[in-house]
């Protein structure tokens, strides 16, 4: 059929492209955006292609953009706004979660703000301080936002159009690290509505749950364990808000035991609330506690020491092995 | 002359009549014609009367709150008919009068401070967004609607407002350049109150003048008399004219003062003297209008008795509303987060509806 | 004793007179926290007593205000600055996140940066949108900030002594609706270092673990339960970075169950955290899943309709006679 | 005379030496001694030796990444070396230059490019805060480093340095705003080089000039041409005497030109051309420092010798430390984040300690 290997950055791309051609309304815009083609050239030639009114850089100020966008949107345009790196966008907090998250609900629906935030985060690159954060929680956390994060470049594909077809405003997490992996996509299959898991590899003896950044690692370390004779489930759950607590809880009933494994530090986080609702709904399934894999309590850390924090196949697959174990 | 000398203000406000409503000159701008100014004093009296009717309301334990714009209501009216309809309003929580001069219906408005929900009005009905309480959020708000516009063809102005303190905002900063990079039709208008809650301007800025920040941003800025109703209107008009020309965004300070408390929760008494607010009771800008439109024998009884009885119409419909307003539904809390409710609050929803079906409720 | 009545507001009225007067290093300065006092006067008086030096407004602008303290404290003062409301708080996010939080990370602790950000948070008081958020997953689940919460005016007092004193920044996080409830308070007596818990009441068959503005509800469900006999233990969190994991599962540990309860929406939030660790750490000694009582994953709602928002008395109740449920 | 005219900028930035090397009147700047134009030259030289020998480094792997300020090391050095001993500086990750200019240890300096640890150098050695990432958030905290100062009754000046993308970002009107309303001794010095990564200065703001922005604070905003290095140190000299006696902020931009990319990752051919920058390389601020000092005969060959043999001391001393840099502690990870590791940081800490003495680590 249509299918073509593209990286995740390539299929992100391509997305954009689409949205932009077939919806005149979609304008895309942000730091560097435009002739250079964002840092990560997520944008790359959309300028030239759509002109200057469809995607274009605006002065530095990440508050700025995301207040702007939520102007368009509640005057009928649909934004899709690029912050830079995970970090930048601290300074649109106060614009995303007292207004993006909040002006549907403030007014009783009557006002729509279909933006897409996207956000390169999370680690793996070597970057350097506020480079690498891992924020999804801070979004997640905020009534009102949808959350999502593609773990391969046709989720990332679907997902972005998704979110630009969505009456809601989304935050689209997209993995660093993963920019440049490369996979089959399709862009005719149909999408899939936002807020769908998928069941990446089947499995009998323990589930992984896994999202953006991680999945890949879940996906190496069940080939491990398989190695081991360790028949490992990876659920990738595509969408953090809404949550497929359905797919999610069906997968750990089966096999009764669940690693959940993420980039973000662990303490009030996404994982959290993963082990948090999984335990709470699958109680009397679960043969141990849900364990977490995550990154640790500190603030993401300098280049050379980066691999000690993030959550790598080995510290998985202790884990798993730590399933077993008792209370102590 | 150098570039920048054109987006300098002048160095006093603005005015076409002084405290007596006496015709001032030398201003350049041109007056309204009286038929105008009778339909600003008109807007002016019912904008009195709804700030007053208001703090009755809440004084009577009916509203929880209510941030006054008494003594600012030149400011209030001029922001309100200085557009035509196509254009979009950006009020913060003290224009609840600019809003209803605006021909929000004012029950609708009070929604937000009777408890029943956040914004309580269509804000696509009259064009008059949410009323802000996160300070200077909107402005930004206010130049994507405009840029907005500008990307549709659309000759529409969006007319922001603001207080002196939201001036120290850095979404005011972003604001201010986002419309100007973009040339977006945006005119900012800072009602200079004197006070942010307990805070005097000396406090929030060192500026000669707030409108003197526009040349930062290649903004015209101008400051006019906040309490001359004739001025803030010309003011406003040509500044709307000008952004709608494709002039880009204008900056405009009105001097105007708090006459009351920040809300009736403030005690205002802790902070400055009532030796400090007389002087400008003396300056009110209903007075200013009325005087004048009598010296020009303008305001005739009967003209008079009409603006009375729609203030008071307005009043009595302010009255009648906020006693009947029904409660809010507990199921509205799920209805409106996002599009279609998640799993999550459809069993959220669903939880709480099995609560009080078993209270009975 | 010195022992004396004050309402939370008087007690941390107190506690910063006795730090301003005890330390000249300490400053405190925010929006209106001048002459008047701050809109909730916890600031009371301290202008008059200490001078425009040590108490002082400032321009309205939050990240300017939690910016500048951070300058301050670099440079050897302590500054408490306040918040005036938790969704005010957002504008300075990336200060607090970027900076506050990491500074003395990213320079190896040779800069410190010992500043108090007072946030009074939660809601229960009829206030409109905007002011009542329980923000504080975001600080929690942001490393190198301390997060704590008082649940009575000798907490307060003694919670907002040591944030000043400490070498951390300290995020105390002041429950407004506590403010004007008073209770016995020793000014005198040892101050408990933080991040300890504290057990509020014994009891046998199941813990509610609370922090903050659920702290009251937490005792009063388990004063309604006792006249059902059923006996409740309530842990009062008071710190939620540092976490007091000793103290608490001690506690679940001695009930094997468990409630946790917070206004918070629930959604990757601290009480997601307390279910994980709890569970995590204390799984075989648990009859039945941690159960959560938290805000709904909405924006906090108008005031006509807090009450169905807030955790109450009855659905903590609730959630108490849930402990006995099998997995569905 | 308007109060405005004293904050504003000259139409032209100032100059004490054309791109020749000659002599320009009319600035009403001083011009600084001989020996102290071969200080600065000494510095010129070795700040264009960091750049050029940081961007080898990055060439040859060694550094990740390294934001040149080739062609802005007028602005480098003269930052620095306007400052006393007692004053700090706060410098972004392109003031690489000027913290070495400062006396930063250049190995400690580029601790964060080698990706060994985030801030490498003790900042309160030379008073030189981390450089700084988050764009304009440091000028907040140079802020509270002078108010603090004069709180304690030091006569210390902060000169806070950012880019012209930067003076976009609502910290930076925050700061400016903070700086003038508690009349703090900060120098801001808005290093203009055209860009922000790709983004050209139209872009970024429509003002005449980005020194417009002071009036609307109550700042002197001063415009001096960035390539001059005497004008530069001249101008902050100035700027730091006049905070230092009292006379509150300044704001002085400077109009240079970012020659290189924005970083070694950066590829500036997608968004300017080789002839915009051409004429740019003519201005170079080291020719022109160097023809006015041998046109003075101010530059004898044994000093140029000694000038030449310093910058290659310090680029040889790079070159070695880069090389010879440890690795960092895992254990580190845990170390700086509180006073005192919380209890979940010591079981994190020995979670990994176990997993590394496992792997024999
Ligand atoms: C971001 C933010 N910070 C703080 C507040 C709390 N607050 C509400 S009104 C106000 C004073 C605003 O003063 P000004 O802008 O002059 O407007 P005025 O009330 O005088 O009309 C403050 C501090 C807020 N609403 N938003
Ligand atoms: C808050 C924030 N947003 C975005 C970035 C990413 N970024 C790094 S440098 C840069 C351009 C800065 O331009 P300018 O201030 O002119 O400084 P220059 O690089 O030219 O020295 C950008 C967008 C950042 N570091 N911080
Ligand atoms: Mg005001
Ligand atoms: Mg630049």
């Amino acid at each position: 059929m249509a299918t073509e290997k593209l990286s995740m950055a390539q299929a992100l791309n391509r997305a954009l492209r689409d949205s932009l051609a077939e919806d005149p309304t979609v304008h895309v815009f942000g730091e560097d955006v435009g002739p250079l083609g964002g840092v990560f050239r997520i944008t790359d030639g959309l300028t030239a292609e759509f002109g200057e009114e469809r995607c274009f850089d605006t002065p530095l100020a990440e508050s700025g953009i995301v207040g702007m966008a939520v102007g368009m949107a509640m005057n009928g345009l649909r934004p899709v706004v690029e912050m830079q790196f995970d970090a930048f966008a601290y300074p649109a907090f106060e614009q995303i979660a007292s207004h993006v998250a909040k002006i549907r609900n403030r007014t009783r629906g009557r006002v729509e703000v279909p933006l897409v935030i996207r956000v390169p985060f999370a680690g793996g690159i070597g970057g350097v301080e506020h480079h690498c954060d891992s924020s999804e929680a801070y979004y997640a956390h905020t009534p009102g936002l949808k959350v999502v994060t593609p773990a391969t470049p046709e989720d990332a594909y679907f997902l972005l159009r998704e979110s630009i077809a969505s009456p809601d405003p989304v935050v689209l997490m997209e993995p660093k690290k993963l920019y440049w992996a490369k996979g089959e996509i399709d862009v005719e299959r149909p999408a899939a509505p936002l807020g769908r898991a998928v069941v990446r590899r089947e499995g009998a003896d323990a589930t992984l749950i896994a999202y953006g950044p991680t999945v890949p690692v879940a996906l190496e370390a069940a080939e491990a364990a398989a190695a081991e004779g360790r028949d490992l489930q990876v659920v990738d759950l595509r969408s953090l808000v809404p949550f497929d607590d359905e797919t999610v809880c069906a997968a750990v009933r089966s096999t009764g035991r669940a690693v959940v494994i993420a980039e973000a530090s662990g303490f009030a986080s996404v994982s959290s609330e993963i082990v948090a609702r999984v335990t709470e709904r699958c109680f009397h399934s679960l043969a141990a506690p849900v364990r977490r894999v995550s990154g640790f309590d500190i603030p993401y850390p300098p280049p050379k020491l980066e691999r000690f924090h993030l959550p790598g196949v080995d510290r998985v697959l202790d884990a798993v092995d730590d399933l077993q174990w008792e209370d102590q | 002359m150098a570039e920048h000398q054109a987006l300098l203000p002048s160095e006093e406000p603005l005015r076409l009549l002084d405290e007596s409503g006496s015709r001032v000159d030398g201003s350049g701008l041109p007056m309204p014609d009286t038929r105008r100014l009778l339909e600003v004093y008109g807007s002016l009296v019912t904008a009195r009367r709804v700030n007053d009717q208001a703090g009755a309301l809440v004084r009577q334990g009916r509203l929880a709150v209510y941030p006054s714009s008494h003594g600012q209501e030149a400011c209030q009216v001029g922001a309100a008919l200085a557009l035509s309809d196509g254009d979009w309003l950006f009020p913060t929580y003290r224009d609840t009068a600019a809003v209803i001069a605006r021909g929000v219906d004012p029950i609708e408005v009070l929604t937000l401070l009777q408890g029943d929900w956040h914004a309580g009005y269509d804000p696509y009905e009259r064009k008059v967004a949410p009323q802000a309480t996160p300070l200077a959020t909107q402005l930004l708000h206010a130049v994507g609607v405009a840029h907005a516009a500008r990307l549709k063809g659309e000759d529409t102005v969006v007319m922001a407002l603001c207080g002196d303190g939201a001036t120290s905002e850095g979404d005011f900063h972003e604001a201010l350049n986002f419309a100007a990079v973009f040339r977006a039709p945006v005119v900012f208008f800072v009602q200079n109150n004197e006070y942010a809650i307990s805070v005097p301007l000396a406090r929030q800025s060192a500026a000669p003048s707030l409108a003197h920040k526009g040349v930062g941003y290649g903004v015209p800025g101008e400051r006019v008399d906040g309490n001359d109703p004739a001025a803030v209107l010309a003011v406003l008009e040509r500044a709307v004219a000008d952004a709608r020309a494709g002039g880009g965004p204008r900056l405009i300070e009105a001097h105007t003062y708090r006459i009351q408390a920040h809300t009736n929760a403030d005690d205002d008494t802790r902070y400055r003297s009532g030796d400090e607010v007389d002087p400008w009771v003396a300056r009110d800008p209903l007075t200013r209008l009325e005087k004048h439109l009598k010296r020009k024998r303008a305001l005739t009884k009967a003209r008079r008795t009409e603006i009375t009885e729609a203030a008071e119409a307005v009043a009595a419909y302010m009255r009648e509303g906020v006693v009947e307003g029904a409660e809010p539904e507990p199921a509205e809390l799920f209805a409106h987060v996002f599009s279609e409710p998640t799993p999550q609050l459809a069993e959220q929803a669903a939880f709480l509806a099995e609560e009080l079906s078993r209270e009975g409720l």
